[in-house]
């Protein structure tokens, strides 16, 4: 764990326990079960996008893309009587074919990832409402998928499966960003696409493969969230959802230039930020104020972090002139 | 603070709810022994209310009034509330749900009310046109359906509702490219609270004031003004002060044990209201009572 | 030291790689045209040529960075048209680009290997890294490297970068290695230690291809000297042949009167002008460093790699802070917060990375050329386009610039003429103490005559030239006086008499000359 | 007028053309008026926005700007009492203000422009909300200020007040972005923020003068459409509007790098935009379809850009090779 991500943790740490010493309540089981449940929905979005911010793009399509598959999942399923195994892995699907459109656009027609995704989001969000006509997607009252359920809003031994969901994939995430060749690839295009391509890398596959990973993740936090929520008005459902993915993955130590950060960052990222929406709600924080709350943490955090590196390298420095300063006259 | 605590949870931020912050301010000055709240989500979406709800239980709220942003499809999160602690429903009823009552008024009532204003103002006929901000949304749905079932069988149309996505740029755009796309059109309704001052603020720069007939919804102070200068027929108004005030008071009263106040059906509806000329006055002056609380 | 008996001669085998009539063009220029050679196995070809003459697009067409308009590549018995990346590593090309391909945020290890990391097997393609420690560690010997497999590369200097990448371009089971001018950068001990790697390569029936300005390289271990000249075969001499006025001949079609030296200075140095009392840089914050800089004089900066030269030109020119000590103008203590405050009391830099901080690529030699001086170039706060071109215009003809106009993108120009754009934009601005750091790196050697002129004249101006090098007969070619740094201290100075390859190479390892 | 501009103008002109062939009402002198009206408002953010990319940088909080200050403005001069010349000053200061600290930030503090403003985004709305405790701050009726309604929302020989006034601040502003040294300055920046400092200019304060200049730019659209919509809900107030300034940019050819983008093409990205919202209003297509029909159009319009650049370069190296073949027996 690198010494950024301890810090995070640490923050996450004496937040916690400033409120939990505040109100006690904030340690009780079903409030970390609550919250951890959507710390998987956010984290797993969340992680998808940080493999796009490694090669120094951005997803900004990510909350419309939640909006539109999870509307029609919940439109296979509920409406179509679609198997639900079948729609799972359709919308699965949908999400990869999202990630290669982008990557295709962004890669061989050149286009900057910010407006592919940012067409994106108006896109998708805008078929979404076309296709439900404005209306909302839900399920009938006693229309019931208890597997389904089970797997994405269910609990096991106290724990959301969402939660246990994100684990498993921030493990293999964090061997496929942190250990193997594509992992190390993402990084060295993050941070000189040119000098890839020199070294024979097909950076275009290796982007194109960071953006359908963030598709693909899309689409599966969308189900969670569907199946979280139930009920989808396309007009509203998953709006700036891109921006807290955002906001976890910078928390998180990446910038968005590209080629840094880790796995482990993101995941904290997303932690703190649930922690706070959390926080808000318990101690009886106007709710108005909590995307000030939000904005005000993640700006202190950014700033600290940017000034301790400052204050670390210059005290190193001084150190550094103090002793030769003592050492001068030895000479 | 260890008084039991009653939320009031509205379903998105808006002028609107500020009567019901007078309602419940009323109720807690006769409810001392709670702690009475009224919560505002940060967005207007299930997710997040929902978890609003979640966290409220947690930090050991006895009871809950809800106006759900969607009650037709959110049954089991509403359920799982309804099991931790007391849930009441306001503003739209999600009547599937084991909520203990609702207290509030009929969307499609209201809707049905817009009709009559149209009728009375427009006896010869007309084409309408409405404006919304969320057109998916179930307030939206029934009021339209409602002025539709109202006005169905006259010589009045509601020929298109408009939606703007609660930007009010967009709301005023949308009455002023209506007045250009469609010249024929005698009759506007603003179904939202804000869309009613939208259209009238687009047809007083249209010098058109006067010459379309506008129905309303809500009591903003320009929809309030518009009525009281006969620009404006009339306006649908809901109690949302009585449905805080009332309802904070059967919910203190329903957690002491008293479940009188519940009606067997679970449904306390009041009305709404057609504010015209006539009564604009009276009203405004209520309203200023409410709020000098 | 005689390479002359060199025990491998090239064989006279089938060429590993030739050439046929290849041409490039680019919007307005031709870059190569018509241009054919060979390269046998074990061979080592010294390429040179003036800036632009087409080396580097010749290279990037055997890497397979760029395809030819025309003409065909033959490698081992197979012909082309145009090589990919893929191709030309598959082949057996390696390849050390001008400009250094290096990913900073990786370590050392991962960028020798990049693209061809050993593997665990398994469908994730896990890095196999214990195997990578132990196959970088004789490669990062091989090349002489002060520093660890797991240094991340952004920590180390210009020079070490370039060692890491010739390093990569050992690590590849290469039949050809090239070479695009990777001592441009390298000082001294490091570029004989570059020398004898090339000569080890040839031992093991590996060809190279050496680009190189510093024609005495070239002239140690090249087989045989190909010359370009403006994207031309301009000659070809044997082993026999190569010597450095020929190869100067063939360059540039005449030959050089003054060898690459500037002219005795006319006058003795005035006053002290730019004066560093007790400055600490960032890179060695525990040694202070005083050194002065007279009006009229061409003091020399030598050094080993990393010793800190570049860190003090950056601090005396206001881009980096300074911990602790002053920096005295004409004896006036300077408050020097950023570059701006050095440009405004006269104090000018020439880069060592000059395409990064050196000139704007995207703009246009007027626009580089007026960009520090804006303000007198505009009335009322409006930029006067006429103002710009008249100054450029001058710079243009005063240093030579060759461009079809002063409108040219400098990013389009060769490297000799886009130095002589950020020469340009300092002369037209009346300097006091101009700093060069390595003025030279990547120039030919006519260019190199000129700015050595320029600098000559700038002194005998009056300026005060602080000019860092690391090309040992630069340094003691031109310069008045020779300062010389070690670990982040002027360990010594010389004056003219004392100047010796010798003695400088002594201090700059600590030891007092003789 | 580059090439790029020109090909905006024949793309509004021909869409201006098919719409008013489908419905003539299209050119009423009312309608063109309206939709002049918002491509003022919305202009004059533009401006502001393209300003900041010039520097390769991206201000994100613009509509929560618009938000927080257009609710400060109706509360100063409705509720509090103030002259409205004096809260039209204090208005633009704030603005000034708020680029300053992000100025500050972004240069000063090394943050990244994109987490910066992701926080004001955050930030400013949250504040709005707190301020009204989530209301809205609105005119009561008959509530009239005829000097200040006349400059905002009035008409001058039928022309809006507010178009004169982009027309105004776009030609001062164009003279300042591409004949003033500040202007030169700012494009050599975007091009190469070191190589600027290197040639010592001064880029922080530069780059400051950016964000302050967006500030102020924003604080007057905020003005505007204050009194444009003359009440405001400062939850959703505003949304999206960093969005709508950013793809007005982009498509006049704005590149989000830096360095790269005209006047011309910003006011045009605007018009353009403008006359989409327009066009679905008047064809009568679902609003639900408005986004997606602004985000296609700004797909196709960035793409057949780009192809059209990549053609255009590909034939000119064909002539040049073959003109060089051609060329070459005559040596
Ligand atoms: N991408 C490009 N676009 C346009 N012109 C180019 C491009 N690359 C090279 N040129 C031109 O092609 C010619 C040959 O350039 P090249 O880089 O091969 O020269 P060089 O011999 O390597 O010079 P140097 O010694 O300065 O490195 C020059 O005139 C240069 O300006
Ligand atoms: N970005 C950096 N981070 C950490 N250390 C650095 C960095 N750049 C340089 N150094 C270190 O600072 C020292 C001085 O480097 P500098 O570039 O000034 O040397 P120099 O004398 O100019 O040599 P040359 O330019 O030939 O490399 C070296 O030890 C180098 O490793
Ligand atoms: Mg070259
Ligand atoms: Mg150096």
């Amino acid at each position: 764990m690198s010494k950024k991500d301890l810090g995070l943790l640490i923050l996450i740490l004496v937040v916690g326990t400033v409120v939990a010493i505040i109100n006690p309540r904030f340690l009780l089981p079903i409030n970390l079960a609550n919250t951890s449940n959507l710390i998987g929905l956010f984290g797993i979005l969340s992680i998808g996008q940080a493999f796009v911010i490694i090669t120094g793009g951005i997803e900004l399509s990510v909350g419309s893309v939640v909006a539109l598959l999870g509307t029609l999942f919940i439109d296979f399923i509920a409406v179509r009587g679609m198997d639900w195994p079948l729609a799972f892995v359709l919308i699965i699907a949908l999400g990869a074919v999202i990630g290669l459109v982008h990557g295709w656009l962004i890669t061989r027609l050149k286009l900057q990832p910010f407006v592919v995704t940012l067409c994106g989001l108006l896109i998708y969000r805008g078929v979404a409402r076309f296709y439900t006509a404005d209306g909302t997607a839900g399920f009938g009252f006693g229309q019931n998928f208890p597997d389904l359920e089970f797997l994405t809003a269910g609990r096991s031994y106290g724990v959301p499966n969402s939660f246990i969901a994100l684990i498993v994939i921030s493990i293999v995430m964090w061997v496929v960003l942190h250990r193997s060749v594509f992992g190390r690839y993402l990084y060295a295009i993050g941070k000189n696409e040119e000098a890839a391509k020199y070294s024979g890398i097909r950076t275009g596959r290796v982007v194109m493969a960071a953006y359908v990973i963030c598709g693909v993740l899309t689409a599966l936090s969308a189900i969670y969230f569907a199946m979280y929520t139930r009920s989808i008005s396309p007009a509203s459902h998953g709006q700036f959802y891109e921006l807290y993915a955002i906001a976890a993955a910078v928390l998180g130590g990446f910038s968005l230039r590209g080629g840094e950060g880790s796995l482990v960052g993101v995941i904290l990222g997303t932690v703190l930020l649930q922690e706070l929406q959390n926080l808000v709600n318990l101690l009886g924080i106007p709710s108005s104020l909590n995307f000030a709350v939000m904005g005000g943490v993640i700006l202190i955090g950014v700033l600290v972090d940017q000034q301790w590196g400052v204050f670390r390298a210059r005290r190193q420095m001084l150190e550094a002139t103090r002793k030769g300063v003592a050492g001068a006259p030895a000479e | 603070d260890d008084k039991p605590t009653l939320a009031f949870v509205v379903n998105g931020a808006s002028d609107f709810w500020k009567a019901a912050e007078a309602g419940v301010k009323k109720a807690q000055g006769e409810l001392p022994d709670y702690n009475l709240e009224l919560k505002y989500p940060e967005q207007s979406s299930v997710a997040i209310q929902q978890r609003l709800m979640d966290d409220l239980v947690t930090a050991g709220v006895k009871a809950i009034m809800v106006s759900a942003v969607d009650p037709k499809t959110s049954t089991d999160g509403l359920n799982k509330i309804a099991s931790e602690t007391a849930l009441f429903t306001t503003d739209s009823d999600a009547p599937q749900t084991k909520r203990v009552a609702y207290i509030g008024s009929s969307n499609v009532d209201a809707g049905k009310q817009a009709a009559e204003i149209a009728k009375k103002a427009m006896p010869d006929g007309g084409k309408c046109l409405g404006f919304v901000g969320l057109l998916g949304a179930d307030n939206a749905k029934e009021r339209i359906q409602g002025m539709k079932d109202g006005l169905a069988g006259t010589k009045i149309e509601l020929v298109d509702v408009r939606g703007d996505d609660i930007d009010q740029a967009r709301a005023k755009k949308n009455v002023e490219d209506a007045l250009v796309a469609s010249p024929d059109v005698t009759c506007m309704v603003g179904f939202y609270s804000y869309n009613t001052p939208r259209i009238y603020e687009a047809l007083r720069d249209a010098g058109k004031l006067g010459q379309i007939t506008v129905v309303g919804f809500d009591d903003d102070p320009i929809t309030l003004g518009g009525v009281k200068e006969g620009t404006v027929a009339a306006t649908v108004v809901q109690q949302p002060f009585e449905w805080a005030y009332q309802g904070m008071k059967l919910m203190a009263a329903y957690l002491k044990g008293d479940k009188s106040g519940v009606p067997a059906d679970g449904l306390i509806i009041i009305p709404t209201k057609i504010i015209g000329k006539d009564d604009v006055d009276a009203y405004a002056a209520s309203l200023k009572a409410m709020s000098g609380n | 030291m005689n390479y002359s008996d060199t025990s491998i001669v090239a064989s006279t085998a089938a060429p590993f790689l030739s050439l046929e009539s290849v041409r490039k063009t680019y919007p307005g220029v031709v870059a190569l045209d018509g241009f054919s050679m060979e390269v046998r196995p074990g061979e080592v070809i010294g390429l040179v040529g003036e800036n632009g003459a087409g080396k580097s697009t010749l290279m990037k067409i055997l890497g397979g960075v760029t395809r030819p308009d025309t003409g065909t590549i033959t490698v081992d018995g197979v012909t082309h048209d145009g090589l990919t990346v893929e191709a030309s590593l598959g082949s057996g090309i390696a390849f050390v680009h001008q400009e250094l391909n290096l990913f900073e945020n990786l370590d050392v290890a991962a960028n020798i290997f990049f693209g061809r990391e050993p593997l665990r097997g398994g469908p994730l393609k896990l890095v196999d890294r214990a195997k990578l420690r132990i196959m970088v560690a004789p490669l990062l010997k091989r090349v002489g490297a002060n520093f660890s497999a797991a240094a991340p590369v952004a920590s180390l200097s210009l020079a070490q970068q370039q060692m890491v990448e010739i390093a990569k371009a050992l690590s590849i089971k290469a039949r050809l290695v090239i070479l695009d001018e990777p001592t441009s950068s390298l000082p001294l001990a490091e570029t004989d230690k570059l020398l004898d790697v090339i000569k080890a390569l040839k031992a093991e029936g590996i060809s190279v291809i050496f680009i190189s300005h510093r024609l005495h390289e070239v002239e140690r271990v090249a087989d045989r000297v190909v010359v370009l000249r403006d994207g031309m075969l301009a000659g070809t001499l044997p082993k026999s042949a190569i010597n450095h006025d020929q190869m100067v001949k063939l360059m540039i079609g005449r030959m050089l009167k003054e060898r690459e030296k500037a002219a005795e200075s006319a006058r003795a140095p005035g006053g002290v002008a730019l004066s560093a009392k007790a400055v600490r840089t960032s890179a060695y914050p525990d040694r202070p460093v005083d050194l002065d800089v007279r009006h009229g004089e061409i003091l020399g900066l030598a050094g080993l790699v990393g010793s800190g030269r570049t860190e003090l030109a950056r601090v005396l020119f206001g881009i980096d802070e300074r911990f602790g000590g002053s920096v005295l103008l004409d004896g006036k203590q300077l408050a020097l917060g950023s570059a701006a405050d050095a440009v405004a009391s006269g104090i000018f830099l020439v880069p060592e990375d000059r395409k990064l901080t050196g000139i704007l690529l995207d703009l246009s030699i007027a626009q580089n050329i007026s960009l520090p001086n804006l303000p007198a170039h505009a009335k009322r706060s409006l930029v006067s386009a006429s103002a710009e071109v008249a100054t450029a215009e001058k710079q243009k003809a005063n240093l030579g610039i060759k461009a079809p106009s002063v409108a040219t993108r400098t990013g389009t120009l060769s490297g000799g003429n886009q130095q002589k754009v950020v020469l340009g934009k300092w002369l037209a601005m009346n300097p006091k103490v101009m700093i060069l750091d390595e003025p030279t790196r990547g120039i030919d050697i006519g260019a190199k005559a000129e700015i050595y002129g320029l600098m000559r004249a700038l002194a005998d101006a009056g300026v005060a030239v602080l000019m860092i090098s690391s090309d040992m007969e630069e340094v003691i070619g031109v310069s008045d006086r020779i300062a010389v740094m070690h670990e982040g201290q002027i360990s010594g100075i010389l004056d003219k008499d004392d100047f010796s390859q010798e003695n400088v190479l002594l201090l700059a390892v600590g030891k007092k000359p003789n």
